[in-house]
């Protein structure tokens, strides 16, 4: 019983880092109604852009601010180069251009920094806490505590300001909101570049975890199931998605896994994404649209 | 006056049925297809043969499959090489352990066995809408990827998880050489485009089309979604299932289950995005595109003095180009080279008139 | 201009419908002869496209009853509808935009389809000629609407009132025995809408095929329509010929506004 | 005109494109290199190619081959297969009448899929440390040369490092080893030759495997601290190296009880875990580090003028680097010992081949070279195309790695009939008659 519950704990530290991740995707959805691959890519980018300061010498907070001045200019670019031009066409057509918008941040980031590993550290020790004979990372309670200090943020900038209101009216009608004299195009501004704020974050907590590398680009399949879950407009959702997938993938993998062979995490929630969308095809927190004709 | 359409009218529902409409178009094509068969055998190289021209074919054989299902059917698709992964080794298993059955039979069957699977992960298409269908196709993406390492089954237990092609033989005649392999390719290319042609021009074709421009209305006009939608990934997994068998036998001789990753998924997806969403002739425009660019981009650079840019800037610039032309074309030109040809004919046709 | 004696083709009994516990229809029951047409008026938000909606299955009543050429049922299924021959037109019309106008008026056939799909992509078996057939169908459709020299335009680059009719001929290509429309002549001029007008009369009588039709054009519904049926906030506040209709002070006060 | 001016310019580039690489004189030996320097393995292919090509580079620096200099043009294939047939088909005619020696992929996948190739075009495929375990035989595979180690060696060494440490073999039974392995076909590949071993040596084995690319390891690792195994061996690759580490560490499990495989060597796998990484033991057959006089040489007439092929100068010396250099010298060496049969000229791939057959390296030439210590004596023939089958262990301090042995040997006569079982099954399959090296020798 013990065990289980260290798995179950591993799961959920794990799926808040999902969770990280996912807010990313949220927030631009909310704004441009587009699942942006690219968000991957630019977590990747921002933990690259980092860690190269570092190494050339530069003090950490120093980095800390060129890297997100950089992140929200790429971030304010995407929006005016890629996505207006784009505005008003089908989701599909605007996730097909994520995927090219992808690319060139990869091809990108790595022309300018090259295609080295980097280690990077926080300077969170990472020896395991004992508690009740439960062994508890020191690094993902670090990860989770800055997760929730994130989503106080937002919640914070979305429900007490001004900007967070217009967004508001900006996802539920981008026309009326247009109509009562919400500008558009600042609010997609602001909104970016929070979220290249948020992959800077979700960058540096992921490169501490795993190096940082090209692979960092790859986070992005394990936030899709975490948002069809939690639905694509909801923070709140991606939180609670991102635990479930966490938990429910490394339960599955240590009691589910030995039936099969082990080595089930890469589909196993995207399967149980299927399933929830089988029963709420909006996602837990989504909302589903009436079909007006 | 090339095109010179004066005096060519449809008398017969039938003429409008043809392949081609216009005469110059039928005999283009007719001239192509004797050029490929008849020529290229015979003016290709090793090289041309083994790093162009088959992959160009398999892989527009996959746009083709894609197209099907995203272009024509409006479902977007992130797991085509799975189809093709399931294509190949279905093929390869049919190939090993039915003793006697023909070459070509057990592309058909990898492609049977491809349609099904594909039918099964089309299953939540019915309840599942729109964006949020990628989920079960990265769903097929992954799961193959992992059945197929996992039971080495599959592989016929070669500790390395790798099927080997083999001999490449119908009626007795060998296929093996660089130019057989290209002419088997051909062949069966060739006959599936013409199948794909005649689906998407059939009422089968209008109802994919129906379905991806409104299926409420589809639904209202007696197009029965559950069928059309199944039917577009089982045929979609056909094509692809065939494209992988080809891709395993005829093309690398020898494949993985990592040889049909995510990023071949997405490969085939630019295809179609750059050869144009619901155009037949854009898979192959898209899969020239697709082959030739990055030889383009390394060739190009190669005329550059030495040590100016090296291999790897050279990749990471062609990463970028790529990138930006995704989204170009979906800005500027959603209905992708295909479209552009179509205006270079149009052009053609009015020539030497400018109107 | 009275009501046919036989049995009606279209019954709908105590119909209820809500979204999310708004209501949009209340207890609504009204019946439509054989070949008449019969005009749905009413303010917005009024309820009528919910009905339409309703009639081929789009919508499913939360109660009521519907009862087509005899058959009764608690709800309808868009398929099921069309197999009935119910044809419909949308207000925001809802053509494939990507297809040209003979495709989609060649959609409307889909069920009169015998030969199987494996068929027509091998071009074996009865697709060749059933092809032809479907293809004179069609060209008979357009042929009566006038739309032969768009026949091969793509639908989505046309003008609106083309689409309008184009999307007129997908529903007559399927031989329906009972046809809806939704707003046919919304945004059109007089003469536009004056042949459209034509249309529909032409096709009630030279194929008796019943309409039901919505309108906000008053003149148009009292010229075209065999019977009006009025609603308003989901309720029906009037049902009888147009000239009945017109003179009901319940109707005129909706109409003007002085309820409020 | 888009499409027209972009027809004409690709043709004009595919045309040029396959004589104009550079401009080469006659008379040179030509290396294609099918290299990756972009993409998730970049790292590996970055050292790996920057190594071999300082490596010719100093050959040429000293005169070439006996006179003959070398050259050689990259092809770029991401480690993609199909870009790497790609390469291979481009560039496997040589250039400007220099012949081609022999292509050296570093990839499983393109090793794979340009074997048969390989043998139709007489073009030697070299695939140090990896490969198929079964070209060693060389009688059935006459162009393919694992060299040094394959994979079965590998592991073979590793059980019997465990068992020195553990003091002898017999002290393997009632052991726990866990094998970690990469969700591919790359990291199964041992599987059933760690089962023989097993049942061999009695220990008890639980293979536990991490799907690609591993970045999440926590399910496998909390189970591993369930069963609280003696030895963990690390089979990874790429970024599941570190996170393992990481993973290892976060559990609480001791680093300097996880070995890490041929491809969990390197700094680029350590590394990036920080401190986790501190302790963890590695087998290597081509130590890193500076002080061999081989590459002394080559930081001298070489990466010191600014020729260095490394984009970062401190990766000169680690183990990627160094492996592209013992490859170098593999490769450079079996030229020479071609050219002692076949004269001092440009060679074909079917004359160079007969230099990897007979390739000889014992301690006194390997001090010759500079190298002794960084590469292990090899000695092929026509049935063996491994050589060596020895590697050394080293242990990551948190900065660098320190070598903590002398070569293990594996048990290449225990694995020699897996093999041969192996490839006559090929040969069975494909229709290959093997060659009788008795004749050859």
């Amino acid at each position: 019983m013990e065990f289980f519950f260290e798995v179950l704990i591993g799961g959920l530290l794990a799926g808040v880092m999902y969770s990280l991740v996912a807010i990313g995707f949220v927030l631009i959805y909310k704004a441009s109604g587009v699942f942006n691959f690219a968000q991957g890519a630019m977590v990747l980018f921002a933990a690259l852009t980092f860690v190269s300061l570092l190494e050339r010498g530069v003090p950490f907070w120093l980095a800390f601010l060129i890297t997100l001045t950089t992140m929200v200019a790429l971030a304010l670019l995407i929006e005016r180069a890629v996505l207006r031009p784009l505005v008003n066409l089908s989701p599909i057509t605007l996730f097909m251009a994520t995927l090219g918008l992808s690319y060139m941040i990869e091809g990108f980031a790595q022309a300018l920094w090259g295609a080295q590993v980097h280690g990077l550290e926080l300077g969170i020790s990472d020896e395991p806490l004992e508690v009740g004979g439960m062994l508890l990372s020191q690094f993902d309670l670090f990860a989770a505590g800055t997760a929730a200090a994130l989503v106080a943020l937002l919640a914070l900038l979305f429900n007490k300001t001004r900007i967070g209101l217009s967004l508001r009216a900006v996802a539920d009608d981008p026309l009326a909101a247009l109509a009562v004299g919400i500008r558009l195009q600042r609010i997609w501004a602001v909104v970016w570049a929070v979220a290249g704020f948020v992959g800077l974050v979700a960058g540096l907590l992921w490169g501490a975890r795993l190096g940082v590398q090209f692979s960092l680009s790859l986070v992005v399949l394990k936030a899709l199931p975490v948002l069809i879950i939690g639905g694509f407009t909801s923070i709140g959702g991606a939180i609670a998605g991102g635990l479930i997938v966490g938990a429910a993938e490394k339960l599955a993998e240590v009691y589910l896994g030995p039936f099969v062979g082990g080595g089930i995490e890469n589909w196993f929630p995207y399967v149980l994404a299927m399933l929830f969308l089988l029963v709420r095809p909006a996602g837990l927190f989504g909302e589903r649209a009436i079909e007006r004709v | 006056m090339l095109y010179q359409e004066a005096g060519q009218f449809s008398t017969r529902y039938a003429d409008d049925r043809r392949l081609f409409r216009l005469r110059q178009d039928r005999l283009g094509l007719a001239l192509l297809l004797a050029f490929a068969f008849g020529a290229v055998p015979f003016l290709g190289n090793d090289y041309w043969f083994s790093a162009i021209l088959i992959p160009f074919l398999v892989l527009s054989l996959a746009g083709l499959g894609l197209n099907l299902l995203t272009g024509y059917a409006g479902q977007l698709s992130l797991g085509s090489a799975a189809f093709m992964a399931v294509g190949a080794f279905a093929a390869y298993n049919f190939e090993l352990r039915v003793a006697g059955l023909p070459l070509l039979a057990s592309f058909l069957l990898g492609g049977v066995v491809a349609a099904l699977v594909a039918l099964l992960f089309g299953l939540p298409s019915l309840r599942i809408k729109g964006f949020y269908l990628i989920v079960s196709t990265l769903a097929a993406q992954f799961f193959v990827q992992w059945a197929l390492t996992k039971f080495s089954w599959f592989s016929n237990d070669n500790p390395s998880g790798v099927i080997t092609a083999p001999k490449l033989e119908i009626l007795g005649a060998d296929f093996g050489s660089p130019a057989g392999r290209y002419l088997l390719t051909l062949g069966v290319v060739a006959a599936l485009f013409w199948l794909g042609h005649n689906l998407v021009r059939s009422e089968l074709g209008r109802n994919w089309m129906a379905v991806r421009d409104m299926d409420t209305a589809a639904a209202v006009i007696g197009i029965p979604l559950l069928k059309t939608k199944l039917l577009a990934f089982a045929l979609s997994g056909f094509f692809l299932g065939i494209a992988g068998a080809l891709w395993a036998f005829t093309y690398l001789g020898t494949v993985e289950p990592h040889g049909f990753d995510l990023n071949r998924s997405f490969q085939v997806l630019f295809i179609v995005i750059i050869g144009g969403l619901g155009s037949i002739l854009g898979n192959f425009l898209g899969a020239a595109f697709i082959v030739l660019f990055p030889l383009l981009l390394s060739n190009l650079a190669g005329l550059l003095p030495a040590g100016l840019i090296d291999a790897g800037q050279l990749e990471n610039l062609q990463k970028i180009v790529f990138g930006a032309l995704i989204i170009a074309f979906l800005i500027k030109e959603p209905e992708g080279l295909a479209r552009l040809w179509r205006r270079l004919r149009e052009r053609a046709r009015l020539w030497p008139l400018r109107y | 201009m009275s009501h046919p004696p036989s049995s009606p083709l279209l019954e709908l009994q105590n119909i209820s419908l809500s979204f999310k516990g708004v209501k949009a229809i209340t207890d609504l029951s009204f019946a439509v002869a054989p070949g008449e047409i019969c005009a749905l008026i009413g303010p917005n938000g009024a309820g009528k496209s919910s009905l339409l909606n309703i009639i081929n299955g789009v919508y499913r009543p939360q109660s009521g009853l519907i009862r087509f050429d005899r058959v009764e049922q608690r709800s309808m299924r868009p398929h099921a509808a069309a197999e009935l021959g119910i044809a419909r037109t949308f207000q925001n019309i809802a053509l494939f935009k990507g297809m040209s106008v003979l495709d989609n008026v060649l959609t409307g056939r889909n069920l009169k389809r015998r030969s199987s799909w494996i068929e027509q992509a091998l071009r074996v078996g009865r697709a060749a000629g059933e092809d032809d057939r479907q293809r004179a169908a069609a060209e008979r459709v357009i042929e009566f609407l006038r739309i032969q020299p768009w026949r091969d335009a793509i639908v989505g680059r046309l003008p609106y009132g083309l689409q309008k009719r184009v999307e007129l001929a997908r529903a007559l290509a399927a031989e329906p025995r009972l046809l809806l429309l939704d707003e046919p002549m919304a945004g059109m001029n007089a003469e536009e809408k004056a042949e459209m007008s034509r249309f529909i009369v032409e096709v009630n009588r030279e194929y008796g095929t019943t309409v039901v039709l919505i309108e906000h054009d008053i003149g148009v519904v009292m010229g075209i329509s065999d019977h009006v049926v009025v609603l308003d906030y989901g309720r029906k506040i009037g049902d009888g010929p147009p000239g009945e209709v017109r003179r009901d002070p319940e109707v005129i006060a909706a109409y003007l506004g002085t309820r409020h | 005109m888009f499409k027209r001016s972009f027809v004409s310019s690709l043709a004009l580039a595919i045309s040029l494109g396959t004589t104009a690489l550079t401009a080469h004189a006659e008379g040179e030996q030509y290396f294609p290199l099918q290299s990756y320097r972009v993409g998730p393995y970049a790292a590996g292919g970055t050292g790996f190619f920057g190594g071999f090509i300082d490596y010719l580079k100093y050959v040429n620096a000293n005169g070439g081959v006996n006179g003959v200099k070398l050259t050689w043009s990259e092809c770029e294939t991401e480690y993609v297969v199909e870009k790497g047939v790609e390469c291979y088909e481009r560039l496997k005619g040589g250039v400007n009448g220099a012949p081609a020696a022999a292509t050296n992929p570093l990839s499983v996948g393109i090793a794979y899929a340009t074997l048969d190739r390989s043998t139709a075009d007489k073009l030697p495929l070299i695939t140090i440390n990896h490969g198929r375990t079964d070209s060693t035989d060389g009688s059935v595979f006459p162009y393919a040369f694992p060299l040094q180690l394959n994979p079965y060696s590998e592991v073979s060494a590793i059980i019997n490092y465990i068992g020195q440490q553990a003091g002898g073999l017999d002290k393997l039974k009632g052991q726990k080893i866990v094998t970690l392995y990469h969700g591919s076909p790359y990291g199964k590949e041992t599987n059933e030759v760690l089962k023989t071993l097993a049942d061999k040596y009695g220990f008890a084995l639980s293979l536990v495997e991490v799907p690609h690319p591993g970045n999440e390891q926590q399910s496998q690792w909390l189970n591993i601290r369930r069963d609280k195994p003696d030895w963990v061996i690390l089979r990874g690759w790429g970024v599941m190296n570190p996170v393992a580490l990481k993973t290892a560490q976060k559990v609480g499990f001791p680093a300097n009880r996880i070995i890490g495989n041929i491809w969990s060597n390197s700094e680029e796998d350590a590394a990036p875990a920080g401190a986790a990484a501190k302790g963890f033991i590695a087998i290597t057959t081509h130590p890193s580090g500076t002080a061999f006089p081989v590459l002394q040489g080559i930081k001298q007439e070489v990466v010191d003028k600014g020729q260095g092929d490394l984009a970062d100068p401190k990766r000169f010396g680690t183990v990627y680097y160094n492996l592209g250099v013992v490859n170098g010298i593999l490769n450079v060496e079996a030229v020479r010992i071609a050219q002692e049969k076949f004269g001092k000229q440009p060679l074909t791939g079917e004359q160079v081949r007969w230099g990897f057959e007979n390739l000889k390296l014992d301690d006194a030439r390997l001090a010759a070279l500079g190298a002794k210590g960084l590469v292990q004596p090899l000695k092929l023939s026509c049935s063996d195309h491994e050589g060596g089958g020895a590697v050394r262990f080293q242990q990551w301090d948190g900065e660098k790695w320190n070598l903590i042995s002398d070569w293990v040997q594996a048990d290449r006569a225990l694995l020699r009939p897996i093999i041969e079982a192996s490839s006559h099954k090929y040969a069975a399959e494909k229709g290959i008659t093997p060659r009788d090296c008795a004749k050859e020798a």
